[in-house]
């Protein structure tokens, strides 16, 4: 099987030596979920770093360790990178603790790319569970700024709750935007009063809104079990496994393909993905 | 011309429970009995709380010797966690000494409330003992990126 | 060994139980392996002798192994003792497992319930073996220093395989101690003081529940005796408070009680 | 080109001598009891010469337990980060057997594919490996059975074989062989036309593990494969921790107030928290499924995405394991498993 090419990771003194990010600014997106603005302390290594849609990193809290996200933000805006995450544990926990202006640690980019310049001219239809909006946010905002390339853009997304939802000014700014059609969700019992999207599990909702496979791209990522009911779904209404990605979030280490936590079948998801569609994933063992 | 050569300053850290041997460590300051200042007191509720692994990682963050004290049997705020805790130390320095462990680093006392004579005296001659040991570097240390005391010796 | 194959055989056969957990031949003359016997006609591999040291009721834990059914274990004093201080510890139910206990001259006792694994086991010698017990005393006699380097030694060897903590039937834990990071409680990397204070938590945490199996030093691929940390442990809670894990289901774990008068002279 | 010469057991000492005149520090097997392992020595009758298997590998040479790779002074909102000085100290590595040096290929492709490691090819590239041929064998062996063998001289710079009491044959393969035989200078005599293969151990080949790498996928989904010989599995990580080319890893930090250290240590597939998400998800859950990994990794994944195979028949796995999990006799009985 094929599997989309990495770009070559830069030339460093050790792989593990990471960039000296500063927070530059540190957004409360949902209970526990927060999301950093960082930009680099060496302009040389701003000017020297290029990603493209798709790739993670590995964050650093010196003297707690290092934790994997992809990077939240598109490469079309330069000069920082944004990560969003949730304290779980001892990581997350140390970067919640992190303010403004404060020094973490940055390695990559890592990892393959959403192939966005063959789906020129196609249609794009997002779907994002919880938590798994920031690795498509990098997508969605890399395509929106890019918007005269794609034809219609369509945007489903849920979380448990209302309080849930992640990035809530670009919800309500895609919401009002004539050029994409945003869907929001959240599961029944997750509504408040004033809540004014929809009620209903995200697989359900697809279902309703139908969109049309004909030329469409699909991107899916969310939790396992949103993903396994997504796919019917999308099935039902004609789409090809290979016109659906995902990003898998395996557990990683180093980032390059040698720790070995991330391998699955002869592949290792920090390096022939986290990027897959779903015509590679049916190839694979189902260890992600 | 003399020069005064400095002694060994131990490192002592000492778990207390806050309802007796702090409030007794208070007494020995607000009655103006001075002592070694080597201690950093670490209060936690009970002496039922203070786990086995705490003592090891103070030695292990360089401590040169382990207080470790609380309410009288009998008066323990929460009944009887000093009774829990006394079973725990007494097995722990069984182990301690078979894997080699100095006792003579490691000091258990009933402090109360009312005893801020008997906290400076612990204190002092705990402190008296391990300048006479010396530094604890046969105990391995927390790796933080600097040579461990073995390496440089 | 041929009692022990003839019971095997009537028990699945009877359907009493679903698999009988023994011994096999192992890959040499001097190994012995942990086997699943399902059917009577493969009764015909168990073996028993001196080779046979897993403490078996490790396996009882183990989803793979609880969704098998009812088992037959093939035990020996420290495989019924484990059983004890598991149904004290409320992880063994009475009557999920029957234990084949096998005595030195090979006759095999069935054992049914945990009440009848008491009553033997009331019966058995205690104690350590000699061997046990020189190294023990030949260890606790060495001058501190001694003692140190001896112990610093074995321990740089440990490289946190965690194999003593695999093969023990008594460290159950869903999340242990080592792999709880926040904090960190003992190091991750297999440094001194990482290697010091995993074996000291390792044998703090089975005082009083250790049944003496010695299948953590079996277990260890540096051959390392932690065994003997667990006996001075043992021994001490033995003597200071009469504690006797694994002779009774009765819950009586020397951590979790105390007497007022209990030993304080090293106290002032 | 290889060159062949003779080494006199007597010119050991002289030649150790030599090595540690030019700064190199030599590790080789050292006899403790029943348990040999690899050892800083300075004089040859420290080296063990007649053991089967050390019981963990030489991978520690080039791959330790743990390592730092990051150290960090903290300063409030500040962090200086400095790499380590790379292990420079020039190393012979003497008296590993064939397997091991063998293995160092594996580690190669793990540690250099792709993206450079230096903390491992700073070790790398100062190592230099005197090999020792095996003149016996024991049951766990299965070097023939992986593209191995006794007298195998791939992953040497130099290969020694014992011949008769008193000599060893010493083949010189490699440009770092070369450079210790110019230090040896006159203590390698000329060859003689002593034989080497009549001093080799006899080990039989058990299986074919090419055959074995192409069939495996097909396997994967058999559960019978791998359910019954993983339930015994205790899920320790002896196995991999004694493997000389196991080489997963887990990035750790350990810190005080003002100064910090990330470490690499060794980690292993068979345990449960390999693989454990953040979210509590676990791409494997079972035993079974951990072993096959493990299994699958070695035969079939390493060989078809770096093209070497991942394992070099030792039998420290086997010798290791607590519960008897036999390697050899697995991939024996997966090899003669129909699909």
């Amino acid at each position: 099987m094929s599997t989309i090419a990495a770009p070559a990771a830069p030339a460093r003194r050790s792989l593990y030596t990471p960039y000296r990010m500063r927070i530059a600014k540190v957004t409360d997106e949902a209970p526990a979920v927060k999301t950093f603005r960082l930009e680099f302390v060496d302009p040389a290594d701003a000017a020297a770093f290029d990603f493209k849609a798709g790739q993670f990193g590995e964050y650093s809290v010196y003297g707690e360790g290092e934790s994997t996200f992809c990077i939240a933000s598109p490469p079309t805006r330069k000069g920082y990178i944004e990560c969003t995450f949730r304290q779980v544990g001892r990581v997350t926990s140390a970067l919640a603790d992190r303010d403004e202006g404060d020094i973490i640690g940055f390695r990559g980019p890592y990892g393959n790319i959403f192939p966005i310049e063959q789906w020129h001219g196609k249609n794009l239809l997002f779907i994002a569970g919880g938590i798994a909006l920031p690795p498509m946010r990098c997508v969605i905002w890399n395509c929106l700024d890019l918007r005269d390339r794609y034809k219609d853009v369509t945007i489903v997304y849920g979380a448990r709750t209302v309080a849930d939802l992640v990035y809530k000014h670009e919800l309500a700014e895609w919401d009002a935007r004539p050029d994409v059609n945003l869907y929001t969700t959240v599961d029944p019992g997750g509504q408040t009063p004033d809540w004014k999207g929809r009620v209903g599990f995200v697989p359900t909702v697809v279902e309703q809104v139908g969109p049309s496979a004909a030329d469409t791209i699909a991107i899916v990522c969310g939790p396992p079990i949103m993903i396994k009911l997504t796919l019917p779904v999308l099935t039902k209404l004609g789409f090809q496994p290979e016109n659906i990605f995902t990003t898998l979030e395996n557990r990683m280490k180093c980032g390059v393909g040698k720790c070995g936590r991330c391998n699955v079948g002869k592949l290792y998801v920090c390096k022939d993905g986290p990027v897959f569609t779903f015509a590679q994933l049916r190839d694979l063992p189902a260890e992600y | 011309m003399e020069f005064a050569v400095s002694a060994f300053e131990p490192k002592l850290v000492a778990f207390v429970c806050n309802w007796c041997t702090y409030a007794g460590a208070d007494l020995t300051g607000t009655s103006r009995i001075k002592y070694a200042p080597n201690v950093r007191l670490i209060r936690l509720p009970c002496t039922g709380r203070i786990d086995f692994m705490l003592l090891l990682q103070a030695f292990g963050k360089g401590a040169d010797g382990v207080i470790v004290s609380g309410c009288h049997p009998g008066d323990c705020h929460y009944t009887a966690g000093n009774f829990h805790a006394r079973r725990r130390w007494t097995l722990f320095r069984r182990l301690l000494d078979f894997v080699g462990v100095d006792l003579r680093r490691v000091h258990f006392a009933w402090v109360s409330a009312a005893e801020g004579a008997k906290w400076a005296e612990l204190v002092n001659d705990v402190k008296t003992k391990i300048q006479a040991l010396g530094p604890y570097d046969a105990f391995p240390k927390r790796l933080d990126g600097r040579p461990q005391p073995a390496e440089v010796a | 060994m041929e009692a022990l194959r003839q019971r095997a055989r009537e028990l699945l056969a009877a359907g009493t139980v679903q698999a009988v957990l023994g011994y096999a031949a192992g890959s040499e003359p001097d190994r012995a392996r942990p086997c699943f016997v399902r059917t009577a006609a493969e009764a015909d591999g168990l073996i028993w002798n001196e080779h046979c040291r897993q403490n078996l009721a490790t396996y009882l834990q183990k989803p793979e192994v609880r969704a098998l059914g009812r088992l037959a274990l093939v035990a020996r004093r420290s495989t019924l003792r484990a059983l004890l201080q598991l149904a004290a510890e409320n992880q063994l139910a009475d009557g999920r497992v029957v234990a084949l206990f096998v005595a030195d001259d090979g006759a095999v006792t069935e054992l049914p319930t945990l009440a009848a694994i008491e009553e033997l086991v009331a019966r058995l010698p205690r104690g350590l073996s000699d061997a046990d017990r020189q190294e023990l005393d030949r260890i606790a006699a060495l001058p501190l220093g001694e003692r140190q380097a001896y112990w610093a030694g074995e321990f740089a060897r440990c490289i946190k395989c965690y194999a003593c903590r695999a093969a023990c039937p008594l460290c159950y834990c869903a999340r242990c101690i080592t792999e709880a990071n926040q904090p960190q409680w003992i190091p991750v990397s297999s440094d001194p003081l990482g290697n010091l204070e995993w074996n000291i938590a390792r044998a703090m945490h089975l005082a009083g529940r250790c049944v003496d199996c010695g299948s953590c030093s079996d277990a260890c691929p540096e051959g390392i005796r932690l065994d003997l940390l667990n006996h001075v442990l043992a021994e001490e809670a033995r003597t200071q408070f009469g504690a006797e894990p694994g002779y009774s289901v009765r819950k009586d774990y020397a951590l979790a009680s105390f007497k007022p008068d209990d030993k304080q002279e090293y106290i002032r | 080109m290889t060159e062949q010469r003779i080494l006199s057991r007597q010119n050991l000492g002289p030649l150790f001598e030599r090595l540690a005149a030019d700064g190199r520090r030599i590790l080789a097997p050292v006899r403790h009891g029943d348990r040999v392992g690899f050892e800083r020595v300075t004089r040859p009758d420290e080296v063990a010469l007649d053991y089967v298997q050390t019981r963990t590998s030489a991978k520690s040479a080039v791959f330790p337990p743990y390592e730092p790779l990051l150290q960090f002074a903290l300063q409030g909102k500040d962090v200086q980060v400095a790499e380590p000085a790379p292990d420079a100290a020039p190393t012979v590595l003497f008296g590993v057997h064939p397997c091991d040096a063998a293995s160092f290929a594996t580690l190669e492709a793990v540690f250099t594919w792709d993206t450079p490691d230096l903390p491992f090819e700073s070790k790398r590239a100062n190592l230099t490996i005197i090999g020792l041929s095996c003149t016996q064998g024991d049951a766990y062996c299965f070097c023939t059975s992986v593209g191995g063998g006794p007298g195998d001289p791939r992953g040497s710079d130099i290969l020694l074989t014992p011949i008769g009491a008193t000599h060893f044959l010493a083949e010189i393969l490699t440009e770092r062989g070369q450079a210790v035989a110019r230090l040896a200078g006159e203590l390698l005599e000329p060859h003689r036309g002593n034989g080497k293969d009549a001093a080799l151990a006899q080990i039989p080949p058990r299986f074919d593990a090419r055959q074995l790498g192409a069939k495996l996928p097909a396997l994967f989904n058999h559960p019978a494969a791998w359910q019954e010989q993983a339930l015994r599995c205790l899920g320790c990580g002896a196995c991999a921790f004694v493997c000389p080319t196991c080489s997963c890893f887990d990035i750790t930090d350990e810190r005080d107030r003002y100064h910090g250290v990330r470490l690499r240590c060794w980690d292993s597939c068979g345990l449960a928290l390999f693989t454990l998400h953040a979210s509590g998800h676990n791409p494997r859950t079972k035993q079974s499924e951990r072993w096959r990994q493990r299994v699958m990794h070695k035969f079939a994944y390493q060989p078809e995405r770096l093209g070497v195979l991942g394992c070099v028949g030792c039998g420290r796995c086997s010798r290791a394991c607590p519960v008897d999990m036999n390697l050899a006799q697995h991939a024996q009985q997966l090899a003669e498993t129909a699909v």
